[in-house]
């Protein structure tokens, strides 16, 4: 039995080097047909993150946001709720924080703190509203929550237009944050800043609220069979609410943090997609928080190396869109490689078999 | 080694270019016109100058590593435009005394003594389209699509109407914002719906978005006005030659013209860093298209006009530069 | 009895989760004959069949028809070889009618359209050929379980089945619906077919089939004429050991009331007024059996009790206290335990661990939870003791209860509702389709919890079961109660069916002793 | 507010309607038939983009705008296709998978718009063709609706028609039923003997196609260019407007144009008084409030039923 799992671990391990591998050689070939230096723009592509310092740096900043949506899609559709709604719950959290940071004059611990919080808070508010409507009136969830997120975009706009707009900014942006509204940097050479700290600490704390409370328990019954959780005396409303609201409050926190550890106004105009990213991520992790860091670094790690290409080599940045694409597929595809897998699996368990008659 | 950044400049008669596109290339106007002036300067100095143009894509927290590879990788000049860019450029320039940059459409802090900026009055040529419109439209209604509700997009809008009131005090604008610049079907109806509130002749500032208005006018066989480049032109490319004759004129922002002579003037070492100009019709950094439709209807006359009082500073155009949000929708609402 | 039709030989199938369903079997039958096939749930019964049907790759092993090597790599191949498969869970279409279930797959065709009346008409004959009567035009969510099941069987003759696969088609029926298929799959042994039935249920066995193969464990134990081997002798195969099915349960020695319903009446979801005016009363220490036709009310006496149902008229009271306006949570903390009906969809989440399912109820008690924290020492060792004092077959506690079989999954439900001792539980199908070691095994601790003064309310469709284990009887119809017995010991089942088809209904008086 | 009851008064207004409706309708389409078949296309957005930018290449290409739309339906096949592949032979997630055809189709399209005309963003150097108007003689012999259902682009008058072709399709044909009976349960499908995994890829290609006509109108029709994100979320709009459509191919076009009008409504922006960035909201606030309202309809149905029920039923027995 032992021996069994080593073998299908080892062969997952292969398997997935052998999707990247595959999804590389088909990057490669784009690369060359369109490319006169193609060698040092794959080379660009894989080595270039940890070619630098500050490049490594780079994925880990894009982590971030990375594993607050990550996170927050995890515990979501964990309840069995195709929720989207982590791409608006960002957009307002990192608006709700702009606010604070530029409306309020708070002391320079405090201030983030409240920013973020007040972040998560608008996050989790808004996360509810698809659950609702579900919930109460059997609206489809991926749809509404779609929509939602068009009119978070716009009310954030429309909020954005008349309270918290700079005049004197060339663009429609934000005042500008005061340094007291600044997260902390924490690694000297990179814009790597304490938002990568509260991440990981959120993926911990996740994992313990999913795995090891009664809350968490609930969510996962709920997920897994709705019919069942109620059965068992589970008020499943209540349930969907709670979890929903977690994954708003961890993508409004998320948005709330890029905000303010990266930015110096708000100046989105546009939802910025980490929502969607936030779906790659916690698809690649299979929803488990444990392993949202594993696929937020994945991410990340792939789209600065096609960044640091594009910029480098004549590899154009659209190019990167296709690569990224294969990659993800190969690497989330169940099937590829599954008759190795499944032979494994026989020969394994023929082996336990007569290995169980031996004894005998 | 190394071989994800450019080596370093070696020979120290070739000017090495930078220009960091914080965005994609492709919107026919803005970036692309600074392309096509880098490849202008490219070809007119043959040898003497590389040019290397890098799309950092639209995810800002992209920027600023893409600013300090630049900076890193031994550039003579390092172009960036746009005030998206100004604040990070203020925080890099400074980090690296020994390098030359040039940002264009926006000011830096000119306490910053190795950037060179230029900013547009678009608001003047925005000012020629107004008159145009007015003096086509009559007592009818004239239109304005915008791309968003931006402060380049409103300096645009400023001038328009100033221009458009030279002809008419009581002229009636029309005004929306797509929200979008890709959304060209959407631009399309939005210039429909205004067409069909009694719109004479339109104005796009949207990119591409903003050719939906072209179509649009086909539709309703009315006229428009283009924005940044020729867009009269940019239709006959397509074989669009019907829809070509009903642009009246282009206001143009010349941003490639104003990146050639930049560049042109730090290789003849005249160029200030430090120091910022405002480009305008004087400088030929904006202009309009002095199309057929228009000699053909006799506006070229007042146009250019207009254009010498401007240049000369007889006649100044106001700015949205500073207004607030509540500012615009009262000027707005003005013309309503 | 014909010669050989039909041999598979040397089957291996290994699921992807590991688990291996079939080992080296080797099976064969006889044209024209009814073969049964039994075993304990998980024996790989299902399996065999459905790599026989094409549904299933089998890693190893060969398939002869008449003789001649096949390779049946999907249902298709098998159906255009004569071979036809009714399942363990009905295959059905429910927003379609019947005639448009019967012809998917080969449908006539009148241009480019599809022919519903022909379709209609092809239905109508084929029912009336092998007199199973069905309506081609009701759609099939309308139709009782009964119809489902002839349905199916059309199904596979329609498609020109000359050997039919049967997995456990009389699970789910009535004794006279059991006993009205039996004749017709006589009838069709006499047209020539061969059929292969699968059942739990040896008397079955017994009365219907000429031979049998038991199989253990994913291999064959043997193949017995079915005139040699007695019931027990089978069971003993099957098990390994000898099974009682009598249970001995001391005489009743009821408490106080736990258990009032007064007065219901209610409309299902589908608008059908299923219980009218119903009353009756569960005492601490007795069993009260409920038996009925499927869908005359038994599952909405279940769902109001067990608060899954808004109660909309009428009360139900649990240790006198009205349960309307509770929720499901407050109805079990009144200690009310319940076996689903259908495990799947209600008694477990298939895809967590068999640890996660057994502490479902409990899950919020202090015992298993502090203030945040889950107490995951006492929720091991509760999930460790149940597994060992149920009899749950697994690797260990952590295992995903889908890799269990039927019969295990079904212990796993038992093991939660049981272990708390609950004040009254509702067992509803109890044993439905699990194996003879099990049934046992369960009914056993269900007289052990009675013993212990749980009041339990039974409702099986297994009327055998209903009269063994119950104190009291009643039997509805219609959303009536048509009969109360004091003492379930005292009737026959055909006594019993009388009242469940309507044939026979008691006064208002005699219904009125159900309530005590 | 009197100036909304003009514009709605207009024929041209619900003319406006009808074209924005179209791409949406067959998206819209596309989404019903491959749900019915039980596979979610979240690739419709990619699927149009792909073909509004095939369109546009094709027929500059060959000089035909008939070529242009074959090649526009063959692209939004294939990208339906290259979804079933990775979805039912890789068993890739069908949600990722759509995401990263979308993130593919985004910047795969400028890609090759630069590699096969050098043009970035917009096909400004492609002479592409544009697909013809028909009727448009009648519109003013026909008063009042005249206006409002002539001249329209053909590719309008082919979504209007396939809805009911999707409906015939759909509910007539055996290969509808086949579709329908696996959307419900493919087991049932399976043990038929029909190839679950044959219906399944059917279905997502035909979704493509009606995404990729819906891509063609965009580009050959609504305009004559392609340009970048063109499509700007209408593959997603027309999820909505298939959720809100229930299961048949008419509730969809009523939902398609529900969302429709109020775009239509919300391009008068310059019109209405009240902040823009509220106007932009107006057509998602109607989408999810369609939604809601045909979701609870079918939910308090059932539940009137019941009640109805309920009280004959407690009345009767108070006459007995
Ligand atoms: N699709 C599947 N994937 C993995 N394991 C399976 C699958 N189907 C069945 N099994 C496992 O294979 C074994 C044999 O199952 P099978 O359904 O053939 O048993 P059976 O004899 O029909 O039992 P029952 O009487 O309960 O129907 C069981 O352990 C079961 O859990
Ligand atoms: N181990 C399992 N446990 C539970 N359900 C399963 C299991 N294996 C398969 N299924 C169910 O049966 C369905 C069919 O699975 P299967 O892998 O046979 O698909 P398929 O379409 O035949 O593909 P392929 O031809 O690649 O095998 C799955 O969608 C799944 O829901
Ligand atoms: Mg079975
Ligand atoms: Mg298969």
């Amino acid at each position: 039995m032992i021996k069994k799992l080593d073998r299908l671990r080892r062969f997952e391990m292969i398997r997935t080097l052998a999707a990247v591998g595959l999804a590389l050689g088909i990057a490669f070939l784009l690369i060359l047909f369109t490319s006169e230096q193609p060698i040092d723009a794959l080379r660009a592509f894989i080595l270039g993150p940890i070619s630098k310092f500050r490049y490594f740096g780079n994925v880990l900043e894009l982590m971030i946001p990375l594993l607050f949506t990550g996170l927050a899609v995890s515990v979501m559709f964990s309840a069995n709720q195709f929720n989207l709604i982590s791409e608006g719950a960002f957009f307002v959290g990192a608006l709700g924080s702009s606010w604070i940071a530029t409306n309020f004059l708070l002391p320079a611990g405090i201030h983030p703190v409240v920013g973020i919080l007040v972040a998560g808070l608008i996050g989790a508010v808004v996360a509810m509203i698809p659950a609702i409507l579900k919930l109460k009136w059997n609206a489809d969830v991926l749809v509404s929550s779609l929509m939602l997120n068009y009119i978070l975009m716009f009310l954030g706009f429309y909020f954005l237009n008349y309270h918290l707009r700079d005049p004197q900014a060339g663009d429609m942006a934000s005042f500008k944050f005061p340094d007291s509204a600044r997260l902390m940097k924490i690694l000297p050479g990179t814009r790597v800043h304490i938002g990568l700290i509260v991440a990981i600490l959120a993926v911990i704390l996740i994992y313990l609220f999913m795995f090891k409370t009664r809350w968490g328990y609930e969510i996962r019954m709920v997920g897994k069979n709705e019919s069942f959780a109620k059965y068992s005396g589970m008020n499943v409303f209540r349930v969907i609410i709670v979890s929903q609201m977690v994954g708003g409050f961890l993508a409004g926190l998320g948005g709330g943090i890029e905000m303010l550890g990266m930015y110096t106004r708000f100046k989105y105009k546009t939802l910025p997609g980490f929502g969607w990213d936030g779906v790659i991520v916690a698809i690649l992790a299979k929803n488990n928080p444990a392993l949202v860091p594993v696929g937020a670094f994945f991410l990340a790690y792939l789209r600065i190396g096609a960044d640091i290409m594009s910029r480098s080599t004549d590899v154009s940045s659209q190019l990167v869109g296709i690569i990224q694409g294969v990659v993800i597929i190969l690497v989330a595809a169940e099937h590829f490689m599954s008759k190795r897998k499944n032979r494994i699996i026989y020969e394994e368990s023929m082996a336990d078999l007569s290995a169980v008659k031996e004894a005998k | 080694a190394g071989s994800d950044e450019p080596a370093p400049v070696t020979e120290t008669d070739v000017t090495k270019v930078v220009l960091l596109i914080n965005g994609n290339l492709g919107d026919r106007s803005f970036f692309d016109s600074a392309e096509v002036g880098f490849n202008q300067l490219v070809e007119d100095y043959a040898g003497k100058v590389e040019v290397k143009i890098i799309e950092m894509g639209f995810d800002n927290s992209k920027w600023e590593p893409g600013l300090i590879d630049a900076s890193e990788a031994g550039y003579d000049v390092i172009v960036v435009g746009t005030w998206q860019m100004q604040e990070l450029l203020e925080d890099i320039a400074p980090q690296y005394p020994d390098n030359n940059y040039i940002i264009f459409d926006t000011v830096a802090n000119p306490e910053i003594t190795n950037v060179y900026s230029m900013v547009y009055k678009q608001n003047e040529c925005a000012f020629l389209a107004g008159a145009v419109a007015a003096s086509v439209a009559g007592n009818e209604p004239i239109g304005f699509l915008g791309g968003m509700d931006i402060l380049v997009i409103n300096d645009f809008l400023v001038g328009y109407i100033e221009g458009a009131q030279s002809v008419n005090p009581d002229v009636q604008v029309k005004i929306s914002y797509i929200g979008d610049f890709n959304d060209s079907a959407k631009g399309k109806e939005m210039a429909l719906a205004q067409y069909q509130s009694g719109v004479a002749i339109g104005f796009n500032v949207a990119g591409q978005a903003g050719l939906g208005q072209i179509d649009a006018a086909a539709e309703v066989n009315k006229l428009a006005i283009g924005v940044d480049s020729d867009q009269e032109a940019l239709f006959r490319d397509m074989g669009e030659d019907a829809k070509a004759d009903l642009i009246a004129t282009s206001a143009l922002k010349e941003v490639g013209n104003s990146l050639y002579r930049a560049i042109e003037m730090h290789m003849d070492g005249t160029l200030v860093y430090g120091e910022a100009e405002a480009l305008g019709l004087a400088e030929g950094a904006v202009g309009y298209v002095k199309s057929q439709w228009i000699i053909d209807n006799g506006y070229a006359d007042m146009v250019d006009e207009l254009v010498v009082k401007i240049a000369a500073g007889d006649i100044v155009v106001s700015s949205a530069n500073g207004l607030t949000t509540e500012e615009l929708t009262t000027l707005r609402d003005a013309v309503k | 009895m014909g010669k050989e039709v039909l041999a598979m030989k040397g089957i291996t199938k290994v699921y992807p989760n590991g688990i291996v369903a079939n080992k080296d079997i080797s099976f064969s039958i006889d044209e024209g004959e009814i073969h049964a096939l039994v075993g304990e749930n998980g024996a790989g019964k299902s399996t065999l069949m459905k790599i026989l049907f094409g549904l299933e790759k089998a890693q190893e092993g060969k398939i002869y028809l008449r003789e001649q090597e096949v390779t049946f790599a999907n249902p298709q191949h098998a159906i255009e070889r004569g071979v036809g498969m009714v399942h363990q869970h009905f295959m059905l279409v429910p927003s379609l009618t019947v005639a448009e279930n019967m012809v998917l797959g080969v449908e006539p065709k009148k241009g480019l359209k599809f022919d519903t009346k022909t379709a209609e008409e092809q239905t109508a004959n084929l029912s009336k050929q092998y007199s199973f009567e069905v309506d081609p035009a009701a759609k099939v969510s309308d139709i009782t379980v009964g119809t489902k099941q002839k349905v199916e069987i059309l199904k596979a003759l329609f498609r020109g089945a000359k050997i039919l696969i049967l997995d456990e088609p009389t699970a789910v029926l009535t004794p006279q619906e059991t006993k009205e298929l039996f004749k017709q799959l006589k009838f069709l042994k006499e047209k020539g077919h061969t059929i292969i039935f699968i059942s739990h249920k040896l008397n079955e066995v017994k009365e219907l089939c000429d031979r049998l193969t038991i199989m253990r464990r994913g291999t064959t134990i043997g193949t017995y004429q079915v005139s040699d081997v007695s019931e027990e002798d089978i069971s003993r195969l099957m098990v390994g050991r000898d099974v009682i099915l009598k249970v001995d349960k001391k005489p009743v020695a009821p408490g106080k009331n736990i258990l009032n319903v007064k007065d219901v009446t209610y409309v299902n979801e589908f608008g059908k007024n299923a219980l009218k005016n119903v009353s009756f009363n569960l005492r601490e220490g007795e069993i009260l059996g409920i038996a009925g036709v499927e869908g005359n009310g038994q599952r909405e006496i279940v769902d109001l009790v067990t608060g899954l149902q808004k109660i909309q008229h009428g009360d139900v009271e649990i240790k006198g206290e009205s349960i309307k306006g509770k929720s499901i949570r407050d109805i079990r903390d009144l200690g009310t335990s319940h076996v689903p009906e259908d495990r799947m969809l209600y008694g477990v989440a298939e895809t967590e661990s068999v640890k996660a399912n057994v502490m479902s109820y409990k899950y919020s008690d202090s015992t298993y939870t502090n203030k945040v924290m889950q107490k995951s020492k006492e929720i091991d060792a509760l999930a460790d003791r149940l597994v060992v004092d149920y009899l749950i077959k697994c690797n260990n506690a952590d295992q995903p209860v889908k890799m269990l079989s039927g019969g295990n999954i079904q212990k796993v439900v038992v093991a939660r509702e049981f272990f708390v001792e609950p004040d009254f539980i509702i067992c509803d199908q109890p044993t439905r389709g699990i194996d003879v070691g099990a049934i046992e095994f369960i009914r056993k601790e269900l007289v052990a919890l009675r013993e212990k003064g749980t009041a339990v309310l039974l409702n099986s469709a297994d009327l055998n079961e209903v009269l063994e284990l119950s104190d009291r009887l009643i039997v509805m119809h219609e959303g009536e109660i048509a009969a109360f017995f004091e003492d379930a010991s005292k009737i026959t089942e055909e006594e019993l069916g009388l009242y469940m088809l309507g044939l026979k209904k008691q006064s208002a008086e005699e219904i009125g002793r159900a309530v005590q | 507010m009197s100036s909304i009851i003009d514009i709605i008064g207009t024929s041209e207004f619900w003319y406006s309607v009808i074209r924005v409706t179209t791409p949406i309708l067959f998206a819209a389409l596309g989404a019903l038939i491959s749900d019915s078949a039980g596979v979610i296309n979240i690739a419709l957005e990619g699927s149009m983009l792909w073909s509004a930018f095939a369109g546009v290449v094709f027929s500059a290409w060959f000089d035909s705008a008939w070529i242009g739309l074959l090649a526009a339906i063959i692209i939004g096949g294939l990208v339906g296709l290259m979804l079933a592949y990775f979805a039912l032979n890789l068993k890739t997630d069908i949600i990722l998978s759509a995401i990263a055809l979308n993130l593919m189709a985004a910047g795969g399209t400028i890609f090759l718009l630069f590699v096969v005309s050098g043009d970035r963003g917009i096909s400004s150097s492609l002479d592409s063709r544009v697909l013809p108007k028909l009727f448009t003689g009648l519109a003013d012999n026909v008063p009042i609706i005249g206006p409002v259902i002539f001249g329209h682009n053909v590719l309008t008058y082919v979504a209007f028609v396939l809805v009911f072709v999707t409906w015939f399709f759909m509910f007539k044909t055996p290969m509808g039923l086949r579709l329908r009976a696996v959307g419900e349960n493919f087991h049932a499908a399976d043990s038929v003997g029909i190839s679950v995994k044959k219906i399944q890829y059917q279905a997502l290609v035909l979704s493509g196609i009606m995404a990729g006509l819906g891509g063609a109108f965009m580009s050959m029709g609504y305009v004559s260019w392609f340009s970048q994100n063109m499509t700007a979320g209408r593959g997603f709009i027309a999820l909505a407007a298939k959720a809100m459509g229930g299961v048949s191919p008419i509730g969809t076009m009523i939902a398609s144009l529900f969302f429709g009008f109020a775009s239509a409504l919300a391009n008068y922006e310059a019109e209405i008084s009240v902040p823009a960035e509220f106007v932009k909201m107006i057509p998602y606030i109607f989408t999810i409030v369609g939604l809601v309202v045909y979701a609870s309809k079918k939910q308090s149905d059932v539940k009137r039923a019941r009640q109805k029920q309920a009280e004959a039923a407690t009345s009767s027995k108070g006459g007995e």
